[in-house]
């Protein structure tokens, strides 16, 4: 069985839905993040995918994928620092209590 | 020179006006009458010598387009210029501002409350349309447009009386609607106006020089330039902002906006809608004509059942101002000529209405006609005026009414379309409604017995509001009687857009 | 290749600078009092800058292999958007100063000067990567400073908000941009890109990578309907942070977002993004425009009112021409002036109050004329009104849109014309409170600050003098004659 | 003759309108009163010696050949709408308009004169004045015309005068309303003189230049009626609703005439304009402005004659109308209304002559002098009888202050200077020989046997009914039975001052000699001198119905008796139709309140406030609207913002992609 770009894709593609999903329904706060993480690695899957199969002889995806890792981690940093603040104060990390200001 | 043009005066009179407003004191009512008395003064005096100089001029066999011409770059990107310039018909318009700004000033001469801020907000309209009046570059000319349009809002809203924030709101939504169209217009033109190779010009000269506008955009520019500034114009159906905001705007800036700003839209309408794309003018002049042919008509007969006597006004404006775009729509000489002097004429005597109901309402306290009666008794002066107003109004010769509507009516007539002349027809029909509503009005109000008696110890006319009403009425009757000049000027000042109209047929 | 290349990064060092000044002052000096030079000091340190990219050369510059560019147009937007900046910092300054922030007043510095440090780096980046990083850069500091009134429960919410949408969109932006990838050839420069996506290859994947892309920066921008986080966020951030949100973040977005879709797709404008460009802003101004109207938070108002504002300056990308570009430039700069002029009067009667409901604002030219006076030019400029600087953007963003005279585009300045009509009415309503509204003051007379003061003479300055001096236009407009623009 | 007198003929008016109507305030009753009658004075003085210098100087100017020309004293250029429709300002001078200056300043100095007693205790003597002065110099104006449009502005200025003097009682709500409607009428039917001028001077300004009309103005009376076949010939070719354009141009220029003279169905302002001040009404409504229609259907008489269906018209009008107002006139109790629908009925005559005057020869005679030179002559007389008549109702309502007959009766005892003359106004307008009335009546009724039997019998008719209806009024007021309220102290009629008795006393003397006028020899419609002769049957017969009429009216009314009460009962609803003048009043009101203001304009203005104004307001609400609806997107819930924000990516890609592939 020959391994093309598509094997690859499907999961990475399927990663990013099941973030979307996560985040949509998921009511804690910390699932969230971790759903939106998911579609970040997918994002970056893809990079490295694209840059393995389609330009093997370069490097920018590959390097694009560091960078990308290492602005993820700086994201969830400051959303826990957020969600830490906001337990805090309701004593909860449920998402839909976080909703007074609308309209 | 920047300055050496006197017209440019014309704008910068006004802003000093609003500089020197601004230092005086909030209610220092004598400095800011100074300044205002001042100021206003000398721009009568700056118009009167200018539409002496210019008769002189053309005595003199100056047979320039425009006079006093002069362009300076602003917006060197986009070649937008400050471009002034002005023919017979635009100094006339500066001279009515002039009076009106004049006569108004004295008509609000005790304004209340925060008399600063109102004659700022004045002086800033006055500046707008003054510069509108001076524009040949279709930007500086809807800058000032729109300059002209805001101050309305606080005008009505802080100082108007009944409903006047929804007036004011309705009226300044509605212009702007207009203008928003306006715009679009002026875009296209702006963009098709010049031929492959030429630099894009904003100015009108050139661009009716160059005459590049192909026909299907023509068309459409037509109707976003006429129905932008027909807006302005009151033209059925888009005048509804017009008796709201005329009944609750303050006397002056009633004076003002009836007086001169709807001017605008008429003044537009020729000096853009038509002179720059005749070819669609003289394709779609019919559709507008049915429009404004039933404002006239319509006009008139909504005034005849109001009991507000600005809302009867206000109607009556529709009907006059439909008239001036009616003949304007009619696309020959004598015909614009008419829209012309309707323009002058109406201004003038719109401007002594909303004078003397102001000044009405400032003594009894009520524009309901229902509720007053036998003024005459009580303030013969004010009296005698509204009964002038009135006979201006439904045209009685030796006023400008006369001269204007009589013009108007011969000059379309002259078209040589069946469906045009029978339209004509139609719209004298109005000068019978005028004089049933004018005459109803003056009946119950001016004639007739005291209705009621606390009226009986009010007071006629203070010399403000004398010199006031005398400048307008002297002005009416001016026109009325020696009506020959203004109409030559004007003719002949027509002549490069008749010129355009008829090389695009 | 060499350490010199970062020589050529001037405005970029100079932030720097002023951040590493600020750091420092910040971490060795001790806290209380002593901090009282911290404002000042970076006020002024600031405007230096600020001052300095203003006379800079402005000469093209290209360095690390063209990743990073300073042409004249990214010169030019740097140095509005650093008056933007400064006037932030002025009419923060006494919002610096209260109990509960002054002992942070250094981080709040710090943060601000690394977000618009991001945002240099996103006007200047040629190359995804630096353009991914600067907008980060730009973006995840700023979470940070929403939640900067950590006391306020609002600020929180807020702040959850945006750090959440905005990772979500980084994530969008980043799956769009690696379907990108999928047709660049294999290098990310703009460039490359633009030689290799040519308008034949269309297919279902660039579809989704330009919506994509649209999306993950229109979250920046607020552009319907990536713009929901917006409204919140603006309301519960402390107000020196969302006008900052409003303009700053806005403007630098805003021109990226130009030079991206310029010069990395534009061969496939008219086949693809030109549609989405073109509904994303007829529905960013109406749907802003819709909100605008029923607030009553004044704040949360002129989030709607930033979100409409977006739309128009998002007109000036509909045509990828110098004009557009010098016309975004320069409705960006009468942007800046006239909303921080806003928030200049709403800071200081905030600080003074802590009134932000439309209605307090009620008969205020009766404490406050001049505050009204000020407000009342914000409100027209922002409304598009002569002789205000407001008109002059509008009317020049509308006719470089129509400059390449096809029909679709006289449609869309056509609908952005009749939304200036709702828009003037909910900007009236603001004057009508002020200036109409009858009662009894709500807000007794006050002097502001020194510094809210300042900022609001700038404002009004340049309201009134931006679009009757041309010069400020010409600049924008030669700034933005850089190669691969049409005229 | 310089051009100094015609200008001062007009001058002094309108110069004595400003300094009474703006110095008026300052002056005292006395000056301004002494200033309006010298001033009219002296404009009388200038007309009669102008008519008499057109008359009987020779001059070759005046009459070439023996025929009277046409003589334009001066025209100034007022506006010129294009190069052929020039307004001018100017004086002619030919018979009809010198005539007519002699009138109107002869019955105007005698009306001006007779106010000065009249209305000595009215408030607002001095506005009376320069109204009377404003009214002077717009109906000189309107006679001296050179141009159709010089006519249409005084026409419309002797409507305002009209209307500023009939609402002169200012504060009577009456007088309001009557003045009102004076005005409106007026001006609905000078829309239709408008539009006829449109039309007229439409086809004749857009005749070739190079053709016979050369490029004069299409104003000109001098042009038009001397080319009157080119028009013709010129518009043969179009046609509106069957008839030709120029008939109804004519036609509807005469339609002005008809409401200025009151013709059916325009008459119903004149009875109400009594309410004015009597004098007013002698001037005005009587003997001035109401034959301003008979005057321009003369001023156009070539142009009527070249399309003969416009003639038949006027005459149909006029004869319908004389009938008519003769009757209403027999059931009036108003003196002064019986006199107005005499006015009427008189007036009708006039255009009826005018109307069979047929330039066309009828078995080789041109008959058409007659009915013209007729028309005019009894414009004359009648003005003068009838001024007279009013003037004389004016003194016994200044007697008794009432205008009901049924408050007078057996006046000639108290007031024998009042009763003579008013004798000799009856007479005159009864067609009695040797007053006045007798001969121009004559020559009308001779000129429209000329023309048709039934046209002369018709008049004859009318004729009798005149002079019965003339006659029982003299007797109601003068004989009948004294009111038994003079006996009373300090109510006994009497006489009026001389102020008041001067002009009666004059105006019965020329009602006496005016017939003996040969006013064949100046007034004709080509200038060409007419020989006046008696018909001897005509003149006969109608002497005979006259005096048939008046004996009638003896036995009717000379005495109490119940005779008259018995012709009442006999035919009510004839009796109380007449009384109520057919009911015109009413079908108008109806017309005017029920369906113009109260469905016409009302359903407009509803229209305005809910259908215009309400789609202003709609698009607000709509608005409005929508952004409620909306706002629901702004749930709050991140969670649903993200929602949104990957729907609206997808969405746009999706649809992007289906439009794309």
């Amino acid at each position: 069985m020959d391994l093309n770009m598509l094997w690859y894709l499907v999961p990475s593609v399927i990663m990013f839905v099941a973030g979307v999903y996560g985040f949509v329904t998921r009511k804690n706060m910390i699932a969230l993040l971790i759903s939106l993480e998911l579609m970040l690695n997918s994002a970056d899957l893809n990079f490295v995918i694209f840059n393995r199969f389609l330009y093997p002889g370069s490097m920018e995806g590959m390097v694009f994928t560091l960078f990308a890792i290492a602005i993820a981690a700086a994201e969830t940093a400051i959303a826990i620092a957020i969600i830490v603040n906001i337990y805090r104060k309701l004593h909860s990390t449920e998402i839909d209590e976080v909703d007074k200001m609308k309209y | 020179m920047f300055f050496g043009n006197i017209l440019i005066w014309f704008v910068v009179v006004p802003i000093l006006m609003l500089a020197g407003l601004a230092l005086c004191g909030q209610n220092n009512m004598k400095a800011i009458r100074g300044v205002m008395v001042t100021c206003s003064t000398v721009l009568l005096g700056m118009s009167i010598w200018l539409v002496c100089d210019f008769l002189a001029q053309r005595a003199a066999g100056n047979q320039a387009e425009m006079l006093w011409m002069d362009s300076w770059m602003w917006y060197k990107p986009l070649n937008i210029h400050l471009a002034v310039g002005v023919d017979g018909i635009s100094v006339l318009m500066l001279l009515l501002t002039s009076i009106i700004v004049f006569a108004g000033t004295f008509a609000s001469w005790k304004i209340n409350p925060l008399p600063k801020n109102f004659f700022l907000w004045y002086s800033l309209l006055s500046t707008g349309v003054y510069g509108f009046f001076i524009s040949i570059d279709m930007f500086t000319m809807f800058m000032f447009y729109e300059v002209a349009l805001i101050p309305m809002y606080l005008l009505i809203g802080v100082w108007g009386t009944g409903r006047k924030e929804y007036s004011a709101m309705k009226l300044t939504l509605m212009l702007m609607g207009g203008s928003a169209f306006l715009m679009l217009g002026l875009l296209g033109i702006y963009w098709h106006g010049t031929p492959e190779g030429m630099p894009h010009t904003w100015n009108i000269l050139e661009i009716s020089h160059y005459g590049n506008i192909d026909y299907g955009w023509q068309n459409l520019l037509f109707v976003f330039t006429f129905v932008g500034f027909g807006v302005l114009g009151a033209m059925f159906p888009f005048h509804t902002w017009s008796p709201d905001g005329h009944a609750c705007a303050p006397t002056a800036v009633s004076m003002l906006h009836a007086g001169v700003l709807m001017k605008l839209g008429g003044y537009g309408c020729f000096r853009i809608a038509i002179f720059l794309l005749p070819h669609a003018a003289n394709e779609l002049a019919w559709i507008f004509i049915i429009l404004t042919g039933i404002s006239i008509v319509y006009g008139a007969f909504s005034a005849c059942v109001q009991t507000d006597l600005k809302y009867i006004n206000a109607y009556s404006s529709v009907s006059h101002c439909g008239m001036v775009l009616f003949a304007l729509l009619m696309l020959n000489t004598t015909a614009m000529t008419g829209a012309i002097l309707q323009m002058l004429s109406h201004g003038l005597m719109t401007a002594l209405f909303f004078a003397l109901i102001g000044m009405i309402y400032g003594r009894t306290h009520t524009r309901d006609i229902r509720q007053m009666g036998g003024l005459m008794k009580i303030m013969p002066y004010l009296g005698v005026c509204y009964m002038i107003a009135g006979f201006a109004s439904l045209g009685l010769p030796g006023m400008s009414g006369f001269v204007a509507e009589m013009t108007i009516f011969f000059g379309s007539f002259e078209h040589a379309d069946m469906f045009h002349r029978i339209f004509v027809i139609a719209a004298t029909t109005s000068i019978v409604i005028t004089a049933v509503y004018i005459l109803r009005v003056v009946g119950k109000l001016i004639l007739g017995p005291v209705q009621d008696e606390h009226h009986l110890s009010l007071t006629d006319a203070t010399w403000w509001e004398r010199l006031s009403t005398v400048t307008l009425i002297a002005c009416l009757a001016g026109i009325g009687f020696f009506p020959n000049w203004l109409s030559e000027t004007i003719q002949h000042s027509f002549k490069p857009i008749v010129d355009a109209l008829a090389m695009a047929i | 290749m060499g350490y010199s290349q970062f020589g050529a990064m001037i405005p970029e060092l100079i932030i720097l600078g002023i951040f590493l000044v600020v750091f420092v002052a910040d971490v060795f000096s001790r806290d209380g009092s002593a901090k009282k030079f911290l404002t000042p000091m970076t006020t002024v340190l600031f405007g230096l800058g600020t001052i300095a990219i203003w006379l800079l050369p402005s000469c093209e510059v290209s360095v690390f292999g063209g990743m990073y560019v300073n042409d004249t147009a990214s010169m030019a937007i740097k140095a509005i958007l650093n008056i933007g900046v400064f006037i932030v910092l002025l009419q923060s300054a006494h919002w610096v100063e209260s109990d509960e922030v002054a002992i942070r007043k250094g981080e709040f510095y710090e943060l601000l000067l690394v977000t618009l440090f991001g945002m240099y780096l996103m006007i200047s980046a040629r190359h995804f990567l630096l353009f991914v990083i600067g907008l980060e850069a730009a973006s995840l500091p700023l979470a940070a400073l929403v939640a900067f009134n950590k006391k306020h429960y609002e600020s929180d919410e807020a702040a959850i908000k945006y750090i959440l949408t905005a990772v979500f969109s980084s994530a969008i932006l980043l799956m769009g941009l690696s379907f990108v990838y999928a047709f660049s050839g294999g290098s990310l420069y703009y460039s490359d890109i633009y030689t290799n996506i040519a308008s034949g290859q269309m297919s279902g994947l660039l579809i989704v990578a330009m919506a994509f892309m649209i999306a993950g920066i229109g979250f920046k921008l607020s552009l319907v309907p990536f713009h929901l986080w917006t409204a919140d966020v603006y309301q519960g951030a402390p107000t020196a942070i969302t006008s900052y949100l409003s303009v700053i973040s806005k403007g630098a977005t805003a021109f990226a977002f130009f030079i991206i879709f310029v010069q990395a797709f534009g061969q496939i404008y008219p086949d693809c993004w030109e549609w989405m460009l073109y509904a994303v802003i007829i529905a960013t101004i109406t749907v802003g425009n819709l909100f605008a109207i029923r607030q009553k938070n004044l704040k949360r108002f002129m989030a709607f009112s930033s979100i409409s504002q977006a739309g128009y300056i998002m007109l000036g990308a509909m045509t990828s021409s110098t004009i557009g570009l010098g016309s975004m430039m320069y409705y960006i700069f009468v942007y800046i002036v006239s909303n921080l002029g806003a928030f200049a009067v709403i800071t200081s009667i905030e600080n003074k109050t802590g009134k932000v409901g439309m209605d307090d604002y009620d008969g205020l030219h009766k404490t406050n004329p001049w505050l009204s006076f000020a407000m009342t030019l914000a409100m027209f400029s922002l409304a598009g009104i002569p002789p205000f600087a407001g008109f002059f953007s509008k009317f020049l963003i509308f006719t470089s849109a129509t400059s390449t005279g096809s029909m679709p585009l006289y449609i869309l300045v056509l609908i952005a014309l009749i939304n200036t009509i709702i828009s003037l009415y909910y900007y009236l309503l603001v004057v009508k409170a002020i200036w109409i509204n009858p009662g009894e003051a709500k807000v007794e007379a006050f002097k502001s600050n020194t510094g809210e003061r300042a900022a609001l003479w700038i404002c009004v300055a340049g309201i009134v003098l931006f679009g009757l001096v041309p010069y400020i236009y010409e600049y924008c407009y030669n700034a933005a004659l850089i190669p691969g623009l049409g005229q | 003759m310089s051009v100094t007198l015609p200008i001062l003929i007009l001058a002094i008016p309108l110069f004595m309108f400003l300094l009474l109507g703006i110095g008026g305030v300052k002056m005292s009753r006395k000056l301004a009163g002494i200033l309006g009658i010298t001033a009219l004075g002296a404009v009388a003085v200038i007309s009669y010696y102008v008519a008499f210098t057109y008359f009987f100087s020779g001059d070759s100017l005046f009459i070439d050949d023996g025929v009277r020309q046409q003589c334009q004293m001066f025209d100034v250029t007022w506006l010129a709408f294009t190069d052929r429709m020039v307004v001018n300002i100017g004086f002619l001078l030919d018979p009809i308009s010198a005539m007519m200056l002699v009138v109107i300043t002869t019955i105007s100095f005698m009306v001006h004169l007779y106010s000065w007693g009249y209305m000595e205790h009215e408030p607002g003597f001095q506005r009376y004045y320069a109204f009377l002065a404003l009214f002077t110099f717009s109906m000189l104006g309107l006679v001296v015309a050179t141009n159709i449009f010089q006519m249409y502005i005084f026409w419309e200025l002797v409507g305002v005068s009209s209307y500023l003097l009939i609402g002169f009682f200012y504060k009577l709500p009456s007088a309001v309303s009557a003045s009102k409607k004076a005005f409106i009428v007026t001006r609905f039917a000078d829309l239709f003189m408008l539009i006829g001028i449109l039309v007229l001077s439409y086809y004749v300004s857009n005749a070739p230049a190079d053709g016979p009309l050369g490029s004069a103005s299409a104003f000109n009376f001098q042009m038009l009626n001397n080319n009157a076949g080119v028009i013709a010939n010129t518009v043969v070719g179009a046609t509106f609703m069957s008839g030709s354009v120029l008939t109804w141009a004519m036609v509807l220029i005469f339609v002005g005439g008809m409401g200025k003279s009151a013709m059916l169905p325009l008459h119903i302002w004149l009875p109400d304009a009594m309410e004015g001040p009597t004098p007013v009404s002698a001037l005005i409504h009587a003997a001035t402005m109401v034959v301003a229609g008979v005057y321009l259907v003369a001023r156009f008489f070539p142009l009527y004659c070249i399309v003969p269906d416009s003639l038949t018209f006027i005459t149909i009008v006029g004869a319908i109308t004389a009938f008519y107002a003769a009757v209403v006139a027999c059931t009036q109790i108003d003196i002064k209304r019986v006199l107005a629908f005499s006015t009427i009925s008189q007036i009708a005559f006039m255009m009826v002559s005018l109307g069979v005057a047929y330039n066309q020869p009828i078995e080789g005679v041109h008959y058409s002098g007659l009915g013209y030179m007729a028309s005019m002559f009894h414009l004359f007389t009648h003005a003068m009888f009838k001024a007279l008549l009013f003037l004389g109702a004016g003194a016994l309502i200044h007697a008794v202050h009432s205008n009901d007959y049924t408050k007078m009766g057996g006046l000639r005892k108290y007031m024998p200077i009042t009763h003579w003359t008013f004798l000799i106004g009856c007479l005159a307008i009864a067609g009695i020989p040797p007053f006045s009335g007798f001969f121009s009546k004559d020559e009308m009724l001779a000129a429209m046997y000329n023309n048709h039997w039934f046209w002369g019998a018709w008049m004859s008719m009318v004729a009798g009914l005149t002079a019965f209806y003339m006659f029982r009024l003299y007797y109601l007021i003068f004989w009948w039975e004294e009111n038994p309220e003079y006996k009373k102290e300090g109510h006994k009629p009497h006489d009026a001052p001389w102020q008041m008795s001067v002009p009666l006393i004059f105006l019965a003397a020329v009602s006496c000699v005016a017939g003996f006028i040969p006013f064949g020899e100046f007034v004709t419609y080509n200038g060409e001198p007419y020989h006046i002769h008696l018909e001897t049957p005509v003149a006969v017969t109608s002497i005979v119905i006259a005096l048939l009429a008046i004996g009638l009216a003896t036995v009717m009314y000379a005495k109490k008796n119940p005779l008259p009460a018995k012709f009442k009962n006999a035919m009510p609803g004839l009796w109380k139709a007449a009384h109520h003048r057919f009911y015109w009043d009413e079908i108008y009101q109806f017309v005017t309140h029920k369906i113009i203001f109260n469905i016409i304009c009302r359903s407009i203005a509803w229209f305005d406030r809910h259908v215009i104004d309400g789609t202003m307001n709609a698009l607000a609400y709509v608005t409005n609207f929508f952004s409620v609806k909306i706002k629901g997107m702004q749930s709050g819930y991140v969670q649903a913002y993200v929602l949104w924000y990957f729907a609206g990516a997808l969405v746009l890609a999706v649809i992007t992609w289906i439009c794309l592939i």
